[in-house]
């Protein structure tokens, strides 16, 4: 959110077998100016190439985190944020 | 007051419920739960591993403390969570809750479990004694129990 | 296994859980519940004495902890009462509830203190600290709690 | 319930406040024989004097067990028992 408009990237953060499947924890990528939502990034990530799709190949088993909180499909992204990415949790 | 915590080593529950209620005398009740690692026969797990998101688990405990904390009048709160590889039998998590009296201490801590387990950023791999490893699933009746708090 | 006692000593919480646990790994969950004394400023007890039936208190407790055993296939269960004279914040019961998983162990323990509150044989006298001495009238709340476990 | 018949003699135990106003824990009584009942005890104790009396003042807070166990007014007793009075418990 606190965001530098010539810096247009976003931390992703991977865990669990999303972290397994995709092969890294966390990546930088540079975030299209049309992707504006949690659910548009999940969409552009899976594109990106076959690791990405296999993390992503099940959405309802996807959750997700915007700056530290739980956030649908729906939360805004934007430059500077953090977006994590993780299966239901299991805790406890 | 809350203590929240999330290590690797194992907790002393002694203690943590010593340092809840020291100089507490308006305490009544102190509820408490520790999970600890299951293996059976018939699901033989040779460990657990636990992951975590650390930029936002202790925000997450935080939150859940304070809610409870608010729902219940609490006069104190721990929730302590190990990540790492533990072993068949071995302490995860504790939790504990203080009150005037039992009704909120024991609510309470149902409570700060059931909402740990669905709104924390935990994540278990079990391995089997076989050597096997699988991420363990979400379980419905987790949710269910939630959402007897919303 | 049940382990009842009581006793005049304080008892320490986590030994008691470390023993209830030791080689069980088939335990997911202990429920636990300490009751200690409570003293406010609106209600600022100097002691309370507390008094019991010794041929029956035992017996009391271990046909509660029997009870909690059958009803939620309990993997253990600990019950230590405290008698004689207790300060300010001092731990009076202990209550542990070991299970399979947690969902029994908390259910469990609120049960066995809910019935160790209205069906074992112990009598509060409360000293206030003008040097006043009352019997603690029994609670309604008490029988309440305890009715919904009928 | 273990009786001798020659010996009808039962065991009354008092606790809490019952204890304080009768001024003795434990009273070795001969029983009457029409005496059946935790009852028609209570009645036969509370004539005797003016301790007892008052320790039975209030029918209603008063509790009893048979042989430690927990025991309605309608409860039997004979030769040998060891019955307790005492107020609603208070444990915990």
């Amino acid at each position: 959110m606190s965001a530098c408009l010539s810096d247009p990237h976003v931390t992703v953060l991977y865990f669990a077998w999303l972290r397994e499947r995709v092969g890294v924890g966390e990546e930088r990528i540079s975030l299209p100016a049309d992707i504006r939502t949690a659910g548009a990034l999940i969409e552009h990530l899976a594109a990106r190439d076959a690791a990405h799709a296999a993390a992503f190949e099940n959405r309802q088993t996807v959750r997700c985190a915007v700056n530290q909180d739980f956030a649908g499909p729906d939360a805004a992204v934007g430059p500077g944020d953090e977006i994590a990415f993780f299966p239901p949790v299991t805790g406890g | 007051m809350s203590t929240i915590r999330v290590q690797e080593a194992a907790f002393d529950t002694g203690a943590e419920i010593a340092r809840l209620t020291e100089g507490r005398p308006d305490i009544g009740g102190i509820g408490c739960f520790v999970g600890t690692v299951r293996a059976t026969r018939a699901h033989p797990i040779a460990a657990l591993t636990l992951e975590h998101y650390p930029a936002m688990t202790e925000l997450a405990l935080a939150r859940i403390a304070a809610e409870a904390t608010a729902r219940w009048h609490l006069l104190g709160c721990t929730l302590i969570h190990r990540v790492g590889r533990l072993l068949p039998g071995e302490p995860i998590v504790l939790v504990l809750a203080a009150a005037g009296h039992r009704e909120a201490a024991l609510e309470a801590t149902a409570f700060l479990i059931d909402w740990l387990k669905t709104k924390a950023p935990f994540w278990k791999k079990e391995t089997l004694v076989d050597g096997a490893e699988t991420w363990v699933d979400a379980r419905d009746t987790d949710d269910a129990a939630a959402a007897r708090w919303a």
